[in-house]
């Protein structure tokens, strides 16, 4: 019960942002911001105190119900968002004081929160699917929340991609109903292999149409494009949605396709592994590419978002529980490294209309908070030791190595470039911005300086996760590898 | 198959005639003509269900001077069927008619895609 | 050991204090605080080096199988001393060279750090610290590189970063591995690969290893990946290519020390393909340094492409894994270390005082300049390897080493090469010399005028000299220090 | 024999009679009429339902004195009830909806006769779905037709008749096809109530012999059928028909005309030829790669269509296409998903048609994409509707149409052969779809600068937002609680056999 609550509250409260008549724009900042943490904090709560039994809601037809279950993965992945939310949150009421029509954009911004909760807190295929689905509906107002021509163009691209990626993820869906024993979560797969007989090839096939539908989300290489342009959102949703929320979601659907429906063991070995493995890996290495071609800030970001995100996929591929866990933790370090360096960016653009980084000279010196941070989240990316990227790559290629797969090594080697490509997308910023050229005058940065604190606070605090978890990561990494071993 | 063809020769001639009936009704370009191929399948019909009910030698359904036999007449349900049909077909035809004759007031025209290309100018 | 914390920390944490302060409202303070930071840290790594036993020392861990871990053996000892006192004397050096640069203030944090970090490079006590440090290295050394922010100084920074961070990255790839295959990642004399390791997975671990000896080859400047150096130097301040080229690059060489002695053991490579092509690249990159030092005629570029050949002699004698090619490897890390640097303050100074920068513009700077091209002058018969200097003894260890190793043909085309290579360094080192001192009948004495260097910027220069002489002259303390560590290893 | 047997035979007789009657009266009086019959009817088939769940099976309903194999019957099972039932609820609904449309679309002189049309539409329908002789179905189905033809051109103008023409000739090409099949049918077995053809057709197929004439006759019945509910390459009169006639007409031709045929296909299937005869023949497979080709096509033409309500019928055409691949598919599963693909499609296609003229209406009349921008904010409930059609036919779930998808996918994987094609037509499709209702969508919902057409007041649609409400209501139902539904379908078509 407590789970529909938490998936409830933020839908609601979103619903009624427009119909409340607030008097002043901060009435309403107190009430969402409030609402946010308060779920936030019953999450927190009701992940703590875990209901073990499933929870079922509705049926949907015969043996397909709606039902909800906190196991590990859930407690991972609403762990983060809730964790993430409130400071997002924050961060947006300051941004959007530029932007038009803020109740619209506060209405499904705070909705998202919920389906996404329900995306990580559901119980069996299908009522993650139906919330993949809602999820893809309540974000397309966001992106085209400007309403420019291309913010149209790039929602309408959002849509298709995402509910066309559904619709191949429905077809793995269908096979799991008909040749699984159940459709509910089970960390080692449902797949009936009587019911298969010699049917191991089709279904590996469709394993793959699967991943590549879920893939869609996740940005995966032949169907990445919607993601850069998604970049024409507000950078609230950009670094939330188009860096944690959605994209996680199209990752997190896949971890659950692999390895609580499909098993790891039905696949491991098989071509299926090595076709998408081999996609993933070209993903890695073509988002750094693209990334460090791109002159606009966002869209570089974006196109580093690609890549992290196939890390994360790799250590899907790799279907090994260490695999699992690297994977994992990528998830949840890349989701703060990301977002850190997003809302730098957004602070950028708020403060100082600069979109593209060679406009970026010498702002170090007159932002020095943002890009300090910045270049904090830079270096993690880039995996330098005693930051938070370090140890999730560190967790991916070592799974890599352990699981004695060749083409995986090729991927550990995949990984390095893509962070030596890392470095050259980031560090080019951040030495522009601390090294201008020697003829540079400052006069042109006139009364550029930090944002306010509504900004400020929530870098600081992603900074802080960031250094913390590359220093003293052992606890987490304990919980997420307790996870990968299905303790919970 | 060829001596079943010859002594079916009225069920054949139909069939020929269903197929002349529905060529026109598909490829004509002017309404009457369809019409016409229209009523001409139709007939063709007919023509199959007669020859079906016919039986050699024996007369029609109709008690003349105290026959009750059953042997001495043919099937009645095809001519039945036949009568039936014929209603059909006739209150189609004059539907296709008052349609032809709206559309030739309007357009001066009998030719459908010649209807549709003014349409399309008129932009309705 | 708690001072091997201080150590580290302290100058990275005042460099860190330099730069985040506001701009020092005269420029004699910042030097006097400068200055007190270099001495104060100075003492703290000798005091540490003092009574610092060899045990290991435990920070933390980054996660449960990566610790962060210190230990002093010999190897750390030999290349903290020669650290320290090449960054002291560049360091002072620089107080005056660097009045015509602006932004002092953050080149001295960076050069602090830099300091700090290489300090930690030797201490460090298994191949993740070593890794972590290694790239904090580049990361804070590149500022020096493109200080004086000129377009073409910047390209070059990054450069000079994007090649150590494929290099470092490189190696991370064999460190994944090693992680796993070798039981630890902690340094022990000897190689920790295990027997049934080895042979298990025998290729694969030769792979690696090649792997990483490209990837740290990087830093040391080995043939495939060198391009970065001749960029970076002539671009970087006189005394920061000082400290590059006699220090930095040396991190390169002891990464690649720790990772062949002490982490998979000479027995382990000894015979094996990856020494065979170690020590042609070595070789070939000792020929090609010499020779396009000969042919390059900005004396900054050619000390650089030196640096290159030079070093590369080192890592030959480490490449050969014999006891005498690597105690003259060893000495000659040190004897390099400090010509170079004095060779680079020399320029610094010529530099400096006459703004000139290539070769044949400094006809009669002998004349100008005794003292300055004096120095010159022996430490570059040091680097060709003349008695009675240091690079005499290194050389000849390594020659010997090497016709002892008994390689079937390293054995004997190594030294010649290494003859051929000394006799190209003549060749570039010391037309300047001849030049400096007998500008010809056609040059006209009226012009030039004495314009010695201040003492400040010749002090280092000398102290430089004199070690790199001394070495030659009383090797034996050095060589026996260094026998103790290859007894160990080899 | 209880009273309630006598009902499917009344609810046929009532719509004739009302029909005659209705041609004499006004046009309020007609509505009436038509209302309070469609609403009777629909109670009458509920009663009947009702009565056969509780007698749990079907019964047999002889008309006149005639016993078989010679008299007329009229059958009655848990399927033709539902039917009934449920073509009344969706007339009832598209008419309440497309009322106030129809008042300024057709001159006041014909508005009876509309009303008339419509009550003879019903009458055929529910002969087509009660009845158990084929050549009455042939009756009713030329009936159908020409009421249909009428409910097209009844809004006078050049589009509306030249697209009646167009409809009539197809359909009779479709009926004369079908009436031959239905002779040659007669003469293999000599009988024309269904039960009795079937245990003939049985015997035939059995003994082996006069093979050729049965695949003839099949697929005679098929192709003609499939012409009359335009299925994909015959649907070049459907867009014209369904986008220039009045808005319910069109909701009504698309989700009910249409279906009737196919509705009566089915049970020729399962009734005259037999299931398993049928799928031997390759005339499944022949459906199956038409339904698959209509899928892609009809949804590759909406998308280049430029006019919203065109935009529409051509959707129907690829949804047309689903149901022929789910009764190609040739299991059982897949004749249930085809059925409920039925019943999902009428709901959403009609509520799709009635929410578009709502905005057209906000839009200055125009259909034009261009016109429609923002109109969902000028007409807050059709922009609803809209939406919530479009994100059935996409098959989000909680909506009809994803439960169709399912069934259709569960349905296909169940065969092996026709898995894999179904199952890739049905992903793209799906995008396809997404593609045109959700550009379409988008398009609504973005808002103009300068307002040039006005808005509409709740208070002046009362009727028309309460249809739209009831389909709203509809889809959620099929789409939320599927399960007895399905049951009820399977039910049916136990009983067919």
């Amino acid at each position: 019960m407590m789970i529909m609550l938490v998936i409830l509250i933020p839908v609601i409260a979103g619903i009624m942002v427009p119909l409340i008549p607030f008097k002043k724009r901060n009435h309403m900042e107190i009430f969402l911001e409030a609402l946010v943490i308060l779920n936030s904090l019953l999450v927190w709560n009701l992940l703590i105190h875990r209901p073990e039994s499933v929870f079922t809601l509705a049926n949907f037809t015969g043996n397909l119900s709606v039902s909800f279950k906190v196991d590990g993965m859930s407690m991972v992945f609403a762990g983060l968002v809730s964790a993430l939310w409130p400071f997002a949150t924050l961060y947006a009421f300051e941004y959007m004081t530029k932007e038009k029509r803020e109740k619209v954009f506060f209405t499904f911004y705070t909705m998202t929160y919920g389906v996404t909760l329900g995306i990580s807190l559901a119980g069996n295929l299908l009522t993650m699917y139906f919330f993949y689905e809602l999820l893809t509906l309540v974000t397309v107002p966001l992106v085209m929340h400007t309403l420019t021509r291309e913010a149209i163009l790039a929602s309408r691209k959002y849509l298709y991609y995402s509910l066309g990626g559904a619709a191949f993820a429905f077809i793995g869906l269908i096979f799991l109903i008909i040749y699984g024993s159940t459709t509910d979560f089970i960390l080692g797969g449902v797949l009936d292999l009587e019911k298969i007989g010699n049917r191991t090839n089709v279904l590996l096939l469709i394993y793959v149409i699967a991943f590549m539908g879920f893939g869609v989300k996740a940005a995966l290489c032949p169907f990445n494009s919607w993601l850069p342009d998604a970049g024409v959102a507000p950078t609230p949703v950009t670094a939330l949605l188009h860096a944690v929320a959605v994209v996680k979601s199209g990752a997190f659907a896949i971890i659950r396709l692999t390895y609580f429906s499909f098993g790891a063991a039905f696949l491991k070995g098989t071509w299926a592994q090595n076709v998408v493995m081999l996609v993933v890996m070209f993903t890695i290495i073509y988002g750094c590419s693209r990334a460090v071609k791109e002159t606009h800030i966002k869209r570089r970001l974006a196109y580093s978002t690609i890549s992290n995100l196939s890390y994360i996929l790799f250590g899907v591929t790799i279907m090994t529980p260490l695999g699992m866990v690297g994977a994992l933790t990528h998830l949840v370090f890349h989701a703060v490294m990301k977002i850190c360096s997003f809302f730098c960016a957004g602070a950028v653009m708020y403060q100082t209309d600069k979109h593209y980084v060679h406009e970026l000279d010498g702002m170090g010196y007159k932002m020095p908070c943002v890009f300090g941070i910045f270049t904090v989240s830079a270096l993690a990316l880039m995996g330098v030791p005693g930051l938070a990227g370090f140890v999730s790559k560190w967790n991916l290629a070592s799974a890599a190595v352990e699981s004695g797969n060749k083409i995986a090594y090729g991927g550990i080697a995949c990984l390095l470039i893509s962070a030596l490509l890392t470095a050259i997308y980031m560090l080019t910023i951040v030495v522009r911005a601390f090294f201008p050229v020697k003829d540079f005058d400052f006069k042109t940065l006139e009364g550029e300086k930090d944002p306010n604190w509504k900004m400020l606070v929530p870098l600081f605090v992603f900074t802080l996760f960031m250094v913390l978890f590359g220093f003293y990561s052992a606890p987490i990494v304990n919980f997420l590898a307790d996870v990968a071993a299905g303790v919970y | 198959m060829g001596a079943n063809l010859f002594s079916n020769y009225g069920e054949a001639v139909a069939m020929i005639l269903f197929g002349i009936g529905f060529g026109n009704l598909l490829l004509q370009n002017n309404l009457i003509k369809k019409i016409i191929g229209l009523n001409i399948m139709d007939t063709a019909i007919y023509l199959f269900l007669a020859e079906k009910g016919y039986i050699e030698n024996r007369v029609a359904p109709i008690v003349t001077n105290g026959v009750q036999s059953m042997e001495a007449y043919i099937n009645p349900i095809p001519s039945g069927l036949v009568l039936t049909g014929i209603v059909v077909s006739v209150s189609v035809s004059a539907l296709m008619l008052s349609i032809t004759i709206r559309l030739y007031q309007r357009y001066q025209t009998l030719d459908l895609d010649e209807i549709s290309t003014r349409l399309k100018k008129e932009g309705l | 050991m708690y001072y091997m914390i201080l150590s580290i920390l302290f100058p990275i944490c005042t460099g860190v204090y330099l730069l985040v302060r506001r701009d020092m409202e005269s420029r004699k303070n910042l030097l006097i605080v400068t200055g007190a930071f270099f001495v104060v840290s100075a003492v703290l790594v000798i005091l540490t080096l003092c009574i610092t036993g060899n045990g290991i020392f435990t920070l933390f861990s980054l996660t449960d199988r990566l610790p962060i871990l210190f230990r002093i053996d010999e190897v750390s000892v030999v290349f903290s001393v020669m650290t320290i006192v090449v960054v002291l004397c560049a360091g002072f050096f620089s107080f005056v060279y660097m009045k015509h640069e602006e932004k002092e203030k953050r080149y001295y944090g960076y050069y602090l750090i830099v300091l700090g970090v290489l300090v930690a490079l030797c201490f460090a006590g298994n191949l993740i610290t070593f890794y972590l440090f290694f790239e904090l290295l580049t990361l804070s050394s590149m500022p020096l590189v493109l200080h004086n922010g000129s377009r073409e100084a910047i390209m070059a920074g990054l450069k000079y970063l994007f090649y150590s961070l494929s290099g470092a990255y490189m190696s991370l790839f064999g460190l994944y591995f090693l992680e796993r295959y070798g039981n630890t990642l902690t340094f022990s004399a000897g190689g920790v690969i295990s027997a049934e390791m080895a042979a298990q997975h025998g290729e694969l671990l030769l792979g690696i290893c090649f792997a990483m000896l490209i990837g740290f080859g990087v830093k040391a400047g080995m043939f495939p990946m060198h391009a970065w150096l001749p960029t970076a130097h002539p671009v970087a301040p006189a005394p920061a290519s000082a400290v590059l080229s006699a220090v930095i690059v040396k991190a390169g060489v002891l990464a690649i020390v720790r990772v062949v002695y002490y982490i998979y053991g000479a027995s382990f490579l000894r015979g094996s393909w990856v020494q065979y092509t170690w020590m042609i690249l070595t070789l070939i990159t000792v020929f090609m340094g010499s020779m396009l030092a000969y042919r390059e005629q900005v004396l900054k570029k050619r000390l650089a492409y030196s640096t290159v050949s030079q070093l590369s002699y080192i890592l030959f004698g480490f490449a050969v894994m014999d006891g005498g090619s690597v105690t003259g490897g060893l000495l000659h890390v040190l004897c390099h270390g400090f010509i170079k640097a004095a060779l680079f303050l020399c320029t610094g100074g010529i530099i400096y005082m006459t703004g000139k920068t290539r070769v044949e513009q400094l006809r009669g700077i002998g004349k100008e300049m005794p003292l300055l091209m004096w120095c010159y002058t022996i430490v570059s018969l040091g680097l060709i390897g003349i008695p009675p200097t240091g690079g005499f003894i290194s050389k000849w260890y390594l020659a010997q080493g090497t016709l002892s190793s008994g390689i079937p043909g390293f054995s004997w085309i190594g030294p010649a090469v290494l003859l051929i290579s000394a006799l190209l360094t003549a060749g570039y080192l010391l037309p300047l010399t001849i030049q400096g001192f007998f500008p010809g009948t056609d040059y006209d004495y009226s012009t030039l005028k004495k314009k010695e260097p201040p003492l400040i910027m010749t002090v280092p220069i000398l102290i430089l000299t004199v070690l790199s002489v001394e070495i030659g002259l009383f090797p034996q303390i050095f060589i026996n220090y260094l026998l103790r560590i290859v007894e160990k290893i080899i | 024999m209880g009273l309630i047997q006598n009902f499917p035979a009344v609810s046929i007789l009532l719509c004739l009679f009302a029909g005659i009657i209705s041609s004499g009266l006004k046009k309020q009086a007609a509505r009436y009429v038509n209302t309070i019959l469609i609403s009777g009817v629909g109670f009458l088939s509920l009663c009947t339902l009702m009565y056969i769940l509780e007698t749990g099976e079907a019964f047999v309903y002889v008309m006149g004195k005639f016993p078989a194999p010679w008299g007329n019957e009229i059958r009655a099972g848990v399927l033709e009830a539902f039917m009934a039932l449920f073509f009344c609820i969706i007339m009832l609904l598209s008419l309440a909806g497309g009322r106030k449309k129809l008042a300024d679309e057709v001159e006041d002189g014909k508005t009876f006769l509309y009303y008339v049309l419509m009550d003879l539409l019903l009458a055929s329908l529910l002969a087509l779905v009660y009845t158990n002789d084929l050549f009455t179905a042939y009756v009713f189905v030329e009936i159908n037709t020409i009421a249909a033809c009428g409910l097209i051109m009844i809004r006078q103008n050049g589009r509306t008749i030249e697209a009646a023409a167009r409809y009539m000739i197809m359909s009779l090409l479709g009926s004369g096809l079908l009436l031959m099949g239905l002779c040659i049918l007669y003469d293999l077995t000599g009988h024309l109530l269904m039960s009795n053809i079937k245990e003939q057709m049985g015997w035939i197929y059995l003994s082996g012999q006069y093979k050729m004439p049965a695949l003839v006759t099949i697929a005679l019945l098929s192709v003609g059928l499939a012409i009359k509910s335009a299925l994909f390459p015959f649907h070049a009169w459907l867009p014209d028909a369904y986008g220039y006639s009045t808005v319910s007409s069109a909701a009504i031709l698309s989700s009910l005309v249409s279906k009737g045929y196919i509705f009566l296909l089915i049970k020729i299937i399962y009734r005259v030829i037999g299931f398993e005869v049928f799928y031997e023949s390759r005339i499944v497979d022949v459906l199956f790669a038409f339904g698959l080709m209509g899928m892609i096509f009809g949804s590759i033409s909406a998308i280049r269509e430029n006019d919203v309500r065109r935009m529409i019928a051509f959707s129907s055409v690829a949804q047309i296409g689903y149901i022929y691949m789910g009764i190609g598919m040739g299991t059982q599963a897949g004749m249930e998903a085809s059925i409920f693909h039925i019943l999902s499609h009428a709901a959403t296609k009609s509520l799709l048609f009635i929410a578009a003229i709502g905005l057209t209406d906000v839009s200055g009349g125009s259909r034009q994409f261009i016109e429609l921008t923002g109109s969902a904010y000028r007409n807050k409930w059709a922009g609803v509707a809209f939406t919530v059609g479009s994100l059935s036919m996409v098959g989000v779930p909680l909506f009809s149409g994803f439960i169709s998808k399912l069934l259709f996918a569960q349905a296909a994987v169940q065969n092996d052969v026709k898995m894999l094609p179904a199952l890739i037509v049905l992903g793209i499709s799906t995008i396809l779809n997404a593609i045109y209702f959700m550009k379409t969508v988008i398009r609504i919902y973005t808002p103009v600068e300068e307002h040039k057409y006005e808005s509409i007041a709740f208070k002046n649609m009362k009727l028309y937002v309460a249809a739209l409400l009831c389909f709203i209501i509809l889809n959620v139902v099929l789409g939320v609680s599927s399960q007895p539904i399905v049951d009820l379908i399977g039910q049916g078509l136990a009983m067919f056999s």
